[in-house]
């Protein structure tokens, strides 16, 4: 009875720690047991999935407040705690985290032959940091997750990677850790600022929230922010890192990079920036959404002319982040609900076109789509897979890419109509790469001799890639039970926003722009 | 008095030391060596500080130098294939870089005026013994322990095989 | 009298006559000597301002620059020979191995 | 309210469901591996040997639910048609689908006199494709592929139909254009087929761009999707000026160009010939019968706003007559027998959106009806030929099968009395109503009449030229394939002769006023319609009014000038095509340009080829080359290469020779001394 009790109490903690604890118990497995370190990974983060089950069991939707709170003083004398909880806005971010790491375990299974322990270690503490870092409600806390995460991918990206992978695990790393560094910074400026009005030092987010920043000190905080969540999203013009770490990672390292690694940067932009800055939020919407917006069709056009599968999905994701951007930034709760929901669509759908792409490349060595032709013949099982999260990515209605791109272009309707217009043309590209792709690939006749011999899916593959059809579809029909999820939060934060957004104009004259305001103040 | 074997000695050891960074041979600049150290000694001596003076000839003398010569006629490097030196650019660089440095030293010197003497006897025997054996035991001690750690590197450096 | 600035002059010629050595030379035997010179010089200063201050310490570093010179000869010298044995060369900028 | 049956609304589209489920089983199960090419090199006995049984279970179960829910809609809508006019109309909720603050869109079903007509056509025409598919496809090895796909297709559009909010039709909306993919590219295998399929999904997406759009700006003008509500508010809104003119001319021109693109009206008909590469039932059931015309079905649905839009009533009358005659000059030319009738189906298409741009929303619905037997019966008619000509389609290389194939023949003489518009024939009343509307409603003019007749004549006379060509004269077939010409089985002639029938007598459940009036015969179809045009649109039974203002003495003469023009049509055809024959190449070589213009099709493909698809692409490559990689790659590898750069020219002090290190060291100590001078200096 107590052991539950404690377990309740303690459940983020224990979802923290449970993936690190497997990864230290992996350690002491013998080198050559590949079998018993695959099933004892596998063990873990299955263990941890259903965890985190109990999470959304003992989720309260009609509150805003942080839900399954702990905190623990970590460095007091300094206001850093240790400080996590969930909302609505993480409730489902977490959720997508334990579900996507079984699925990518086991799609590593034959995939990863050399250093099979090192791998799984990383993919343990990866999940640690990733799980950490969306329930993590003290900046201080926050920022140690969010850099930790950068380790163990750098590793599965330049060690496991295909065979430009330095370059690509370099770029990675260095394009998110500029951006960390200036958040870092901004970090501590905002640390400082809270001890000069407050009087006491804090990195404490619910109390950093109800500090009054004056405008000029918003926007600059903003745009460190902005520069390093625009680089994880990636947002264009700084996206260019994501197809190269994408092409090269292996597998399990793309699937966890698309579903995970970049809502990390969206959810920032919701957690700190809009929620920290909302008048700097408010000023830099044009900019934001307009960029969102260039994402949205240069993602999707250049998806099309891409010779290598795998660049097409990453290139996609350009093109589905930045309809989850422009949801964000549409301000209202359709389109924050939607900006929440899309991301875990991209989660599910694109980190199933990768394990799509994974199968393909571990029976074939090639992922050029030149190479391929006529696979729905030979392969029927993975042609039918293969169709569905097509699919789910154009966005097809009773597939949850549907409901997350309706509610965001519905949401950004009201507040960027032009730009909403651009962007919905983005959704007749989708249909252009998508299918031009699959024709090229699974259509026409099998002229590669060596296509001929290709073996269907698995029942391991089967396995891992039926929960993603089956989530597929049941957000696709059935959205109800994410959506109401995330109701209290959203309307919490929208009225926070705009209440944020109405105080700075009150500090400033109305019709300002963002950058007349600033530098104005400067005088 | 001081002032002529000041200058004296001075000179001669900042002649030999310009012959030691001078000579082709490095057998001539060991001499040399020993000339630019007899000479120190010697102005040890000016400053009453004849323990040291005494170690200087000792140590210097009897032991670095001959350890010096005795490893320049061990390796016997036949005189066409020592180095061959040229003036680079670096060089030149560096010897105006030092005559800068004497240069700024001299200025500096000179702004760092010194109290006139209380005349006590520092660098007698008995005061550095004494000194030693006190307040500086623990690195008197310490010095054992480099000299053993030092006996112990040279020879497992130079010996063939260990 | 010798004014106190004289000595540490020399000081500074002999440690600077030590660091050309040092600088300009490729025969590595020659290179450890000026490092001698070099620590002389600094003996010098040591000596002369311990004994213009009346205190006792300028000898004691005096003293352990000794101490240090000595095993560094010994230490250097050792190198050398066990350096000659491998690449049959005293010569500095052959010995690139630092960097590798 | 009515209720009781109704309350099995939701099986109409469920059962569907359940068909493309079992279906499904039975084809990834039972069919798949039958069909993997290492299960043995390909042969037709894969259908009759082992694997027989599961192809009669798909046989009975694919017809079988869709007849099963065509029984369930007909016993809604005859509860339903128990209610008083004013109250027939029902809303089934099932669960709320998407919320989100205001935003709310359940899973929910409407039934009304609209949605009944298009859920029966649906279900019915539906069915007797379906019953004639499974003879037509005996020779297909992926039988029940064919039928899941099939299936769903009925779902998703009875889902369209049914719909009780703009959010659940665009679903069906979105999911019929799925289907039509996936059933354009049936034959995979083949590159035309695939890439037709393509081009549909992609055409059908610029359309429903608009749809979606209309979409966004219904929600946020009326705060709500759906019918009831939108229709309800639209008087209210547009009387306080909320709804201005121009913001309801914004979200129906919209909505049309969604309508435009599922029923391929030009600009985006363009997929719909292409879409030829499937099957021919599909092309029946799809092309002709049903999906395409679910723009008209929107347009009627959404005539309350239409009607609050004048100028986007015209573009869509225009647009439509416009269609009309320019896709049935093209039909005059085609050689290949189905492309003939896509082309037709564009062009009947353009009189039924003519309908609704005139304010005939009564008329452009049973054209649709109408239009749904006849073109059907045609296509499967088509079918059936190409059946017995082993998969022939060019029109050139048949002639002379009147006796070989007589079921198909006198069927599909039926359909093209029909489309051809003569008196007693469905398509007859139907057009004409349109032909009439177009000239005499408020909103019509006579200029819409001339080119909607000068359409109805072309459309007499490729119809006639198609039936010349293909079952009179002398046989211009391959011996090879003549020997095996073959009636078709009972499964497909039957569905033919069914529709046979309708497409006869289907005219007679709307007969115009001006004719039955006379019998004391009154128009069942307007008066079933009534209900939901006048409780949408007050406007158009006015408009309706205005038009009986006109004489009964003009509309007879109207009409008979158009069975006229149709009768010339006739004429010339058999001139050309049966008593001088070596006239149409003589014509061809006379006016070379004039003929390959048409017979390219005006070129539209080749334009858009070269204006939109080549120029995207270019586009395309050039920012990923030039941009991407150069540009933004440039400044980041850049940056990265000017700190390697340095660091490799900082490296060179770090050479590893030790007397770079002592210079090092040497010019470190003369700065330091020299700072220490400069401080003592400075105090």
């Amino acid at each position: 009875m107590t052991g539950i009790d404690l377990l309740d109490r303690h459940l983020l903690s224990v979802l923290i720690g449970l993936p690190t604890a497997g990864a230290a118990a992996l350690l002491f497995f013998p080198r050559d047991g590949r079998k018993a370190i695959r099933n004892a990974a596998f063990l873990v983060t299955l263990a941890e999935f259903l965890l985190s089950l109990l999470v959304v069991a003992r989720f309260e939707s009609g509150t805003a407040a942080m839900q399954l709170a702990e905190s623990a003083p970590w460095l007091p004398q300094y206001g850093i705690g240790y400080l996590v909880g969930v909302d609505g806005i993480s409730l489902w971010l977490l959720m997508l985290t334990t579900f996507i790491m079984p699925i990518t375990i086991l799609s590593a299974w034959s995939a990863v032959e050399r250093h099979v322990k090192e791998f799984m270690v990383f993919m343990l503490i990866l999940e640690t940091a990733m799980v950490g870092v969306f329930v993590a409600i003290d900046l201080f806390l926050f920022y140690v997750f969010w850099e930790l995460v950068l380790i163990p991918m750098y590793f599965l990206i330049g060690v496991w990677g295909g065979e430009r992978r330095i370059y690509a695990a370099i770029k990675f790393f260095l394009y998110t850790f500029v951006g960390s560094v200036l958040m870092l910074v901004a970090i501590l400026v905002l640390y400082f600022h809270h001890y000069a009005v407050a009087g006491f030092y804090t990195t404490d987010l619910l109390k950093l929230y109800e500090l009054a920043i004056p405008a000029k000190l918003q926007f600059w905080l903003f745009a460190a922010f902005f520069l390093a969540f625009a680089f994880k999203v990636p947002m264009f013009p700084f996206h260019t890192w994501l197809p190269d770490a994408h092409v090269e990672a292996p597998t399990a390292g793309s699937v966890i990079l698309a579903a995970v690694l970049l809502k990390m940067g969206t959810y920032g932009f919701l957690r700190f920036s809009m929620a920290l800055f909302p008048a700097a939020a408010a000023d830099f919407t044009p900019l934001i959404a307009t960029l969102a917006v260039i994402g949205i069709v240069y993602g999707a056009l250049v998806s099309m002319v891409q010779k290598d599968i795998k660049k097409l999905v990453a290139y996609s994701s350009v093109s589905h982040l930045g309809f989850v951007m422009l949801g964000l930034f549409a301000g209202n709760l359709q389109g924050i609900e939607g900006g929440i929901l899309q991301m875990i669509n991209h989660g599910v759908s694109t980190g199933a076109l990768f394990l799509i792409v994974g199968i393909v490349y571990e029976r074939r060595h090639t992922r050029l789509i030149s190479e391929f032709g006529g696979l729905s013949k030979v392969v029927p099982v993975f042609a039918f897979c293969f169709m569905v999260v097509t699919l789910s990515s154009i966005g097809l209605p009773g597939t949850n890419g549907f409901v997350g791109e309706f509610l965001i272009l519905l949401g950004a309707f009201r507040t960027h109509m032009g730009l909403t217009v651009v962007a919905a043309s983005g959704v007749i590209l989708a249909a252009v790469y998508m299918l031009w792709m699959f024709q090229r690939v699974m259509f026409g006749k099998v002229t590669n001799e060596e296509n001929l011999r290709l073996r269907d899916m698995n029942g391991r593959e089967i396995a891992y890639m039926l929960p993603l059809l089956v989530l597929v579809f049941w957000i696709g029909v059935y959205p109800q039970p994410f959506l109401r999820r995330m109701d209290a939060t959203v309307h919490a934060f929208v009225a926070r926003v705009e209440a944020g957004k109405r105080a700075a104009l009150a500090e400033a004259p109305p019709g300002r722009t963002m950058f007349t305001r600033t530098f104005d103040a400067r005088k | 008095m001081e002032a002529v074997f000041f200058i004296l000695f001075g000179a001669v050891a900042v002649g030999a030391s310009i012959m030691v960074v001078t000579r082709r041979h490095p057998l001539s600049s060991a001499l040399y060596l020993l000339m630019a150290l007899f000479s120190v000694a010697a102005l040890f001596v000016l400053r009453q500080a004849h323990f040291l003076a005494a170690i200087q000839l000792i140590l210097y003398a009897g032991a670095v130098i001959v350890l010096f010569i005795f490893v320049i006629m061990l390796i016997n490097v036949p005189e066409e294939r020592l180095p061959s030196e040229r003036m680079t650019a670096m060089r030149v660089l560096g010897v105006a870089a030092a005559g800068i440095l004497i240069l700024e030293s001299a200025l500096l010197a000179r702004r760092f005026a010194m109290p006139q003497p209380p005349v006590a006897e520092v660098g007698t025997v008995e005061a550095v013994g004494i000194a030693l054996f006190t307040d500086y035991l623990l690195a008197f001690e310490i010095t054992s322990v480099l000299l053993l750690a030092a006996v112990i590197g040279a020879i497992s450096l130079a010996k063939k095989k260990i | 009298m010798v004014e106190p600035s004289a000595y540490l002059l020399l000081s500074a010629i002999l440690f600077c006559i030590g660091v050309v050595g040092v600088v300009m030379r490729r025969n590595v035997l020659i290179i450890l000597m000026s490092v001698e010179l070099m620590l002389n010089g600094v003996n010098v200063a040591f000596v002369a301002a311990g004994s213009y201050l009346g205190d006792v310490a300028g000898g004691i570093f005096a003293f352990m620059v000794m101490t240090v010179a000595a095993a560094e000869a010994a230490v250097g010298l050792a190198l050398l020979i066990a350096l000659y044995r491998l690449k049959e060369t005293i010569d500095v900028t052959e010995l690139r191995i630092l960097k590798w | 309210m009515v209720s009781g049956i109704l309350d099995g609304l939701w099986l109409v589209p469920a059962l569907p469901l359940l068909g493309v489920v079992l279906n499904g089983i039975l084809a990834l199960f039972v069919e798949r591996p039958l069909l993997l090419p290492a299960a043995g090199p390909p042969s037709a006995a894969a259908g009759h040997g082992h694997g027989a049984s599961y192809r009669t279970l798909v046989a009975f179960i694919a017809p079988g639910v869709v007849g099963a829910a065509f029984v369930v809609a007909l016993l809604c809508v005859l509860s339903l048609a128990a209610a008083p006019p004013e109250g027939r109309i029902f809303v089934q909720v099932l669960f709320p689908w998407i919320q989100a603050g205001a935003f709310t869109a359940p899973v929910a079903f409407q039934l009304d006199p609209l949605s009944s007509v298009m859920a029966l056509v649906v279900t019915g025409v539906g069915f007797l494709i379906h019953v004639y598919s499974v003879g037509y496809m005996s020779h297909e090895r992926a039988f029940a592929r064919y039928f899941v796909y099939l299936n769903l297709f009925m779902f998703a559009m009875l889902i369209l139909v049914l719909a009780d909010n703009y959010l659940l039709m665009f679903v069906g909306w979105e999911g019929v254009g799925l289907c039509s993919y996936l059933l354009i590219g049936f034959w995979y295998e083949k590159q035309s087929a695939a890439d037709a399929g393509k081009k549909a999904f992609v055409v059908n997406r610029v359309g429903d761009f608009g749809f979606l759009l209309a979409m966004f700006l219904i929600f946020w003008t009326f705060g709500s999707v759906s019918y009831t509500e939108v229709f309800a508010k639209a008087p209210l809104l547009s009387g306080d000026g909320t709804l201005t003119t121009g913001l309801a001319t914004a979200i129906t021109l919209l909505m049309f160009l969604g309508a435009a693109g599922k029923s391929a009206q030009i600009p985006l008909y363009v997929w719909l010939p292409d879409a030829m590469e499937g099957p021919t039932p599909v092309s029946a059931l799809i092309h002709a019968a049903t999906m395409v015309t679910a723009g008209v079905y929107m347009i009627a649905r959404s005539s309350a706003l239409f009607l609050l839009a004048p100028d986007t009533m015209m573009v869509v009358a225009v647009i439509g007559a416009a269609t009309a005659i320019f896709s049935a000059t093209i039909g005059i030319c085609q050689t290949d027998i189905k492309r003939v009738l896509a082309y037709s189906t564009v062009s009947q298409l353009g009189y039924m959106f003519l309908a609704c741009g005139v304010g005939a929303f009564t008329a452009g619905i049973f054209h649709l009806t109408t239009h749904a037997f006849f073109k059907a019966l045609l296509f499967l008619g088509s079918g059936s030929v190409i059946h017995a000509l082993s998969g022939e389609q060019d029109m050139r290389k048949m002639g002379g099968l009147k006796k070989r194939v007589p079921v198909t023949f006198l069927t599909m003489f039926a359909a093209t009395l029909a489309i051809a518009g003569i008196p007693g024939f469905s398509g007859f009343f139907s057009k004409d109503e349109i032909l009439w509307k177009s000239f005499s409603s408020s909103m019509g003019s006579p200029v819409l009449w001339v080119v909607a007749a000068a359409a109805a004549g072309i459309t007499a006379f490729y119809m006639f030229r198609l039936v010349f060509l293909t079952f009179f004269g002398t046989s211009r077939m391959d011996p090879e394939v003549e020997k095996h010409v073959h009636e078709s089985p009972w499964t497909m002639t039957l569905p033919l002769s069914i529709l046979a029938v309708l497409s006869v007598i289907g005219g007679f459940l709307g007969i115009p006023a001006v004719l039955g009036g006379a019998f004391g015969v009154p128009n069942l179809f307007e008066g079933w319609l009534e209900p939901v045009f006048r409780r949408a649109a007050p406007a158009a039974a006015h408009a309706a009014e205005e038009a009986a203002h006109h004489s009964a003495a003009l509309e007879i003469g109207l009409m008979a000038l158009s069975v006229g023009i149709a009768l010339f049509g006739i004429g010339l055809a058999y001139f050309l095509y049966r008593a001088r024959t070596e006239k149409p190449d003589e014509i061809a070589r006379k006016w070379p340009t004039v003929y390959g213009v048409v017979f390219h099709k005006y070129y539209i493909d080749e334009f858009y080829e070269w204006a939109v698809v080549r120029r995207v692409v270019r586009g395309a490559d050039w920012l990923w080359q030039m941009f991407d990689a150069r540009f933004i790659d440039g400044i980041v590898d850049g940056a990265a290469d000017i700190v390697r750069s340095a660091g490799d020219r900082i490296r060179r002090l770090q050479g590893g020779i030790v007397g770079g290190y002592a210079f090092s060291l040497l010019a470190g100590a003369v700065l330091l001394v020299g700072y220490i001078l400069y401080r003592s200096i400075v105090q």
